[in-house]
């Protein structure tokens, strides 16, 4: 681990320097951000940090690449721990691989709408939930799906579930000192299906006006809920799990009726503003909208 | 000034080396280091696909790329798609399709498009949209180089 | 069918589709852009742009930046000479020299956010924008205003407080100065006939209010320009301009040099659509260049494109159509307040002529204001101003042909305009093919297919713009193996050398590929007005044509010394030159040109057009389109655009410029706009959030080529590259409203302005 | 005799009609002799600066460009119209 000193390019805004380092263990990278804390930022697929750094969003002394930490490159998946995806695994590999695309369709949904092809090539999903974007188009699988974050410091490792894991807009519980490592998924349960939707004003490159993951698990027979948890994002100032919208399904026949009256629960979650991206109006009608559908097709995959 | 770091990678079949500052992006060592401008600046911010290089095999946006990123990888633009004396099918294609206006999408067009067809030349007409939505072209409205790209597709499965 | 051309083609080269001479470069990465210059020595430069839509500039202070290392220079506008109100021609553009000094350099106010403050020159980008943030600059905000209904209420904060209303005056000038201080810099009116009267004749009026937003050409290449000041006091520019000559004009006037000092060479251009005709860097790279005795290099972000170059206006408008009952229309009333931006200039002049012209009226009446508001100084974006005001007109003409229980293409072809017909401003309209591109819509496969399904709906519409004259100059040189040279002073946006090159091969009777076409510099080529206005392929194709006649008749006399005849003697067909005299006394071009030498020596020709008899063109598109009214997103199932192109010169690049007029005109309809904050920030300035279309958001858009020769031009030749954005908002528009039984009334047709329009439906 | 068509605000503030007939000559004595009968319509049409027509008018003779300025000799049977000059166009 070299350190290399130098500055970032920031728009027109005044920088500081920083030393690109590219430690190749955890515990290299935990030591440095045990000194540095959020002065010393993490490098994988860089599609958002090189954007923030030039947009001058923060100041940073140390860049940390990641990318040749073992850990961080993980892929994996065990019937009793479910899946493993690394902090720094880029969306292609994610969505090539053969386990992911059979068992866990919404984070195929999800990782293929992240950014362009090219983008696809670079961005994790680590990245993703990091970066915390209310909008993240990761985000509502993760809390679906009931995702745990791997987050490793100099004292320790801890578990976060998804869902306690967002404070507001690009922050999360993450203290300055921690690091990403990976993002653990329970083994999906039987009869289950999920899916993940987004809606854009043109059909690709754009940001979330309000994106909504479900992940339905049926009876055995197949004809009634069982549990159904639904998250919806970019309608607030984190991506929420619409802990009630999921609920009142379970147990409960699967019509139409009873998805229709999910998906306006979902709505009753959304709290948007209106910006370039959408207004109020649109964005909570969008959530019923995608809750819907994610419904459906969710249902689908689930009946196989 | 800062002191430069020496990066070591493989540019086009080329071992090259070079001098950079860890803020630079490939894009910009390619362009204002190397001299190779064949890479376009569109956007800076991994919307427009015209800075579309090959690293290790995948097609990035050399804009969202840190030079020193590279050390250690291999790197192709569009300055290495060409033979001496042959175009690349894609090239030929879009020469023979007029699929271009200005230009200056032109080689984040032809890159990505040889990605896909590398791999898939049989796409159809929704599947290279879908590849090329990252790369934008404002003179042309897309039809003649989803035609060129469909033709490259044709004359690369009879090589 | 994809495209389809009206009738035969009658030349042998005229109206083919060779590869372009300078294609190859740019599919190999070759082809140098103004971006890709790189000259020993060389600084780069960044301009420091204002954070406030309006302010005043009390103090600026550049020692810290001018003290950081590696920086070079720092210029704000003390440095600037001081330019004088002065209105002159550079290219059949006007324009005021002092305003353009302005959007090089603030003078006392900034006008908009992005608004340049200073400019630093440094070794490397980062150390340039580094000393940016090192300048202080101390502003008195003042209140600002971002739409025309705000800019024109009574006691709106002024952006300039000299600047009064002309007004009331001449029919279509801004006219006397009516003394009142105002933000509307200029007030026309064109009028025929008695409006009222016949409104109150009508069986139906239609009236409907419109709003559209400012819009971006979005070129994929940033603004950029190198300077070298040398010590003898020359200044060499190179940029990727629309006009070199226009550029030279605007940097000698600004910067007092005369135009001999100044050269100016044409990079290639990544994309223009009229947006890259100004200069907006060169003054202050030259300036920085004379300061550090060094070439300046200076590029724009995609930021700064947004912000800081020049857009097209935003607008209010208002259209009112009247028509009997049997479907003739008895008069039509049109309000246009276009956006300016910072300083007077809008397009809605050529808004207002252009607007009704697919309709032969005899009563009408045209209201235009030109009204400045803080935001970017608009420039020309491919047909300026006739898009929105064919909004307003297109779809409400269309909700006459509704009301009427007409089909829209017979209400039009009832009322279209013929040859002889007056134009609004009274001019007699040519051979037109308006009347050919409406019966054209009427036999395509397109309108004639029928369009199933819930929530799907097509609209059509039409557009009329006319071709730019102006002067332009083309060399020809003949090499001693028959092979051409071309030299022209029009800068290639798309393929303009080889359709140039194809109109001397004609003459001449060989191929276009035996042409070596190439674009001059200002120091190397007689004056050419700027690629725009659709005016390179017929204004420029005319100078290269006379020159080409002239290397004929030079030939012929060598040809006459040869046989000892005299040159009427011999004629010239087929590519041969023939004696009447004596039927052995033959030679190829070829032939003759490899007896040049021996005959007198080498020969080049040039040649000045200067045309008057400037054609104009009509478009008419169909566009089909499905509404998710789950989530108001608008699909564009078909699109064909059909269009009078005279005679195609080059068949595939006519094809792909309505191709791509079309889907800028799509993107304008649906998403793209600059989205304001209240504080006069816009805040989508990416190509994330100005939401231009992706492959993925279109379907192949098919064309179709009217061919009615233009008088004007020997090959019957028009303009093609402005008219197909004029149709595609009305169209599109035309086409929801078929969908989904609402008329939109305001750009973009976003999802959430569908939503709201359905929901104030139920 | 040519026919100038007046623009429909100058018109109103000169009163004068829609076409006037003008006796043949160069376009800067038509401009005075319309001047003469309707007296403002020099304004109008001329730049109060400069001895030349308002930059920001184009003169179409017989529905074409001219490019003579004052001087352009006018014929007979001609028609004259002030158009607004397009500006940028492309």
């Amino acid at each position: 681990m070299q350190p290399i000193n130098t500055y970032l390019r920031g728009g027109g805004l005044a920088l500081k320097d920083f030393e690109f380092l590219s430690p190749t263990t955890t515990d290299e990278a935990a030591q440095i951000k045990a000194a540095a804390g959020n002065k010393a930022r993490v490098i994988a697929g860089g599609t958002d940090i090189i954007v923030q750094l030039r947009g001058g969003r923060f100041e940073i002394d140390q860049l940390i690449d990641v990318k040749n930490i073992p850990e961080l490159n993980e892929l994996s998946y065990s019937e009793s721990d479910g899946l493993t995806i690394g902090a720094a695994v880029p969306c292609y590999k994610i969505y090539a691989n053969s386990t992911v695309r059979s068992s866990y369709p919404s984070i195929v949904d999800c990782s293929e709408l992240i950014g362009s092809i090219q983008i696809q090539g670079r961005a994790t999903l680590g990245g993703n939930l990091v970066n915390s974007s209310p909008s993240g188009d990761s985000l509502p699988t993760l809390i679906a799906l009931n995702a745990i974050a791997v987050v490793k410091s100099t004292s320790g490792t801890r578990n976060i579930p998804i869902v306690e894991f967002f404070t507001g807009p690009g922050r999360n519980v993450m203290a300055d000192n921690e690091l990403l490592v990976s993002i653990k998924f329970p083994a999906p349960n039987k009869n289950s299906g999920a899916a993940f939707l987004r809606f854009i004003p043109r059909n690709e490159m754009d940001i979330a006006v309000a994106n909504v993951a479900s992940y339905v698990t049926l009876s055995a027979d197949k004809k009634n809920f069982e549990t159904v948890r639904i998250s919806i994002g970019a309608v607030g100032p984190t991506p929420y799990y619409a802990k009630d919208a999921g609920d009142l399904l379970a147990g409960q026949e699967v019509n139409d009726q009873n998805i229709l009256k999910a998906a306006e629960a979902a709505k009753v979650y959304a709290k948007p503003i209106t910006d370039m991206r959408g207004t109020i109006e649109q964005r909570i009608h969008l959530v019923g909208v995608l809750t819907k559908r994610t419904l459906d097709i969710a249902i689908k995959r689930a009946r196989g | 000034m800062t002191d430069k770091i020496h990066v070591k990678t493989n540019l086009n079949g080329d071992n090259v080396d070079f001098l950079c500052e860890a803020r630079q992006s490939l894009l910009e060592v390619l362009r204002d280091g190397l001299d190779m401008t064949g890479t376009k600046e569109g956007c800076n911010d991994g919307n427009c696909g015209a800075c579309t290089v090959f690293l290790d095999g995948r097609i990035v946006d050399s804009c969202l790329v840190l030079a020193v990123e590279v050390e250690g990888k291999s790197v192709s633009t569009i300055e290495g798609v060409a033979d001496v004396d042959k175009l690349h099918p894609v090239q030929q294609a879009f020469l023979e399709n007029a699929a271009l206006q200005c230009g200056i999408c032109t080689p984040g067009f032809i890159m990505a498009a040889k990605a896909l067809l590398e791999k898939e030349p049989d796409a159809d007409e929704g599947r290279i949209r879908l590849w090329l939505a990252g790369n934008l072209c404002r003179c042309t409205g897309y039809d003649k180089i989803i035609r060129a790209v469909q033709s490259a597709g044709k004359d690369m499965q009879n090589i | 069918m994809t495209s389809t051309s009206s009738k035969k083609n009658k030349y042998s080269v005229i109206g083919t589709s060779p590869i372009r001479h300078d294609a190859l470069g740019r599919v190999t990465g070759k082809a140098k852009y103004g971006v890709d210059l790189r000259l020993t020595g060389m600084l780069f430069g960044k301009t420091l742009r204002s954070p406030h839509a309006h302010a005043r500039i009390i103090k600026i202070d550049t020692s810290k930046a001018e003290a950081h290392p590696g920086v070079r220079a720092v210029i704000t506008t003390k440095d600037m000479p001081i330019v004088k109100d002065e209105v002159a021609d550079f290219g059949e553009t006007m324009a005021n020299y002092r305003l353009l000094a302005e959007l090089c350099l603030a003078n006392d106010k900034v006008l908009y956010k992005g608004h340049a403050v200073a400019v630093v020159a440094a070794d490397n980008i980062h150390i340039a924008e580094e000393a940016l943030s090192l300048i202080e600059v101390e502003y008195e905000v003042l209140p600002s205003v971002l739409t025309v209904q705000e800019s024109m209420k009574e006691g709106a904060p002024l952006l300039h407080e000299q600047l009064t209303t002309r007004a009331v005056a001449a029919r279509f000038t801004r006219g006397t100065d009516t003394g009142v201080q105002s933000n509307v810099a200029s007030r026309i009116l064109i009028e025929g006939g008695d409006v009222e009267a016949a409104f109150a004749t009508s069986d139906v009026v239609v009236e409907r209010e419109f709003n559209t937003k400012m819009v971006h050409q979005g070129y994929i290449e940033p603004h950029n320009e190198t300077a070298f000041w040398a010590p003898d006091g020359h200044l060499t520019i190179w940029t990727s301009t629309q006009g070199a000559f226009g550029v030279r004009t605007q940097i000698s006037k600004t910067l007092g040099l005369s135009e001999s000092h100044v050269k100016v060479v044409p990079m290639e251009v990544g994309g223009g659509f009229g947006g890259k005709i100004r200069s907006y860097m060169g003054p202050t790279a030259a300036l920085l260049s004379k300061k550090t005795g060094r070439p300046v290099k200076i590029v724009m972000n995609r930021k700064e494109v947004f912000e800081s170059s020049g857009p097209t206006s935003g607008s209010n408008m208002r259209a009112k159509i009247g028509a009997t009952k049997d479907g003739k229309i008895t008069a039509a009333q049109v309000y246009l307040a276009y956006e300016a931006g910072a300083y007077p200039g809008s397009p809605v002049g050529a808004g207002a002529s252009t607007c009704l012209s697919p309709y032969n009226l005899q009563n009408f009446s045209i209201e235009g204001l030109d009204v400045v508001v803080n935001k970017p100084q608009v420039s020309a974006y491919r047909a300026p101003g006739s898009p929105a005001a064919a909004l307003a007109v297109e779809t409400v003409i269309d909700e006459v042909a509704e009301k009427l229980g007409m089909d829209p293409i017979d209400f039009r072809l009832k009322n279209a305009t013929k040859e002889g017909d007056r134009q609004v401003s009274g001019v007699v309209f040519p051979r037109i093919g308006c009347v050919e591109v409406e019966e054209a819509i009427k036999n395509s496969d397109h309108y004639n297919s029928p369009l199933e399904g819930k929530n799907k709906g097509r609209g059509t519409a039409m557009g009329w713009w006319f071709n730019g004259g102006n002067a332009s100059t083309a060399m020809v040189t003949v090499n001693s193996d028959g092979t051409v040279g071309l030299v022209t002073g029009s800068v290639d946006l798309a393929g303009t050398r080889t359709a140039l090159s194809m109109q001397v091969a004609e003459v001449l009777g060989i191929t276009p590929e035996e042409i070596y076409p190439s674009v001059g510099d200002t120091d190397s080529i007689g004056w050419t007005g700027p690629s725009g206005g659709s005016r390179t392929t017929f204004s420029t194709g005319i100078a290269a044509i006379q020159a080409t006649n002239i290397i004929i008749d030079e030939m012929k006399k060598r040809a006459a010394l040869l046989w000892e005849t005299q040159p009427e003697d011999i004629s010239f067909v087929n590519s041969t030159f023939i004696s009447s005299k004596n039927s052995n006394d033959k030679f190829s071009f070829k032939e003759l040109a490899g007896k040049l030498m021996g005959t007198g020596g080498p020969l080049s020709a040039s040649s000045t057009s200067n045309p008057t008899q400037v054609g104009s063109a009509f478009g008419g598109h169909i566009c089909d389109v499905e509404v998710d009214t789950d989530t108001g997103k608008v699909t564009v199932l078909r699109y064909t655009a059909l269009q009078d192109v005279g005679q195609a010169a080059h068949k595939a690049y006519c094809e792909s410029q309505v191709q791509g007029g079309a889907v800028q005109g799509i993107g304008w309809a649906l998403n793209e706009e600059y989205y304001y904050t209240n504080d006069g920030t816009m805040a989508n300035s990416t190509f994330l959030d100005y939401r231009m279309p992706t492959a993925l958001d279109l379907p192949m858009i098919d064309t179709i080529l009217v061919e009615v020769p233009s008088p004007g031009h020997p090959f019957g030749i028009r303009g093609v590259g402005e008219v197909p954005i004029v149709p595609p908002l009305a169209a599109v528009a035309n086409a929801i409203a078929d969908a989904i039984g609402v008329r939109l009334t305001e750009l973009p047709m976003n999802p959430a302005s569908i939503l709201a329009a359905l929901k104030n439906k139920k | 005799m040519p026919t100038v068509w007046i623009p429909s605000l100058a018109q109103r503030s000169t009163g004068a009609p829609e076409k006037v007939y003008i006796p043949q000559g160069s376009l800067r004595q038509i401009i005075r002799n319309l001047e003469e009968l309707h007296p403002g319509l020099w304004n109008e049409i001329m730049d109060q600066d400069e001895d030349r027509i308002k930059p920001e008018l184009a003169v179409a003779i017989d529905g074409e460009t001219n490019h003579f300025g004052l001087i352009q000799q006018i014929e007979e049977t001609s028609e004259i119209h002030f158009i607004p000059a397009i500006s940028g166009g492309s």
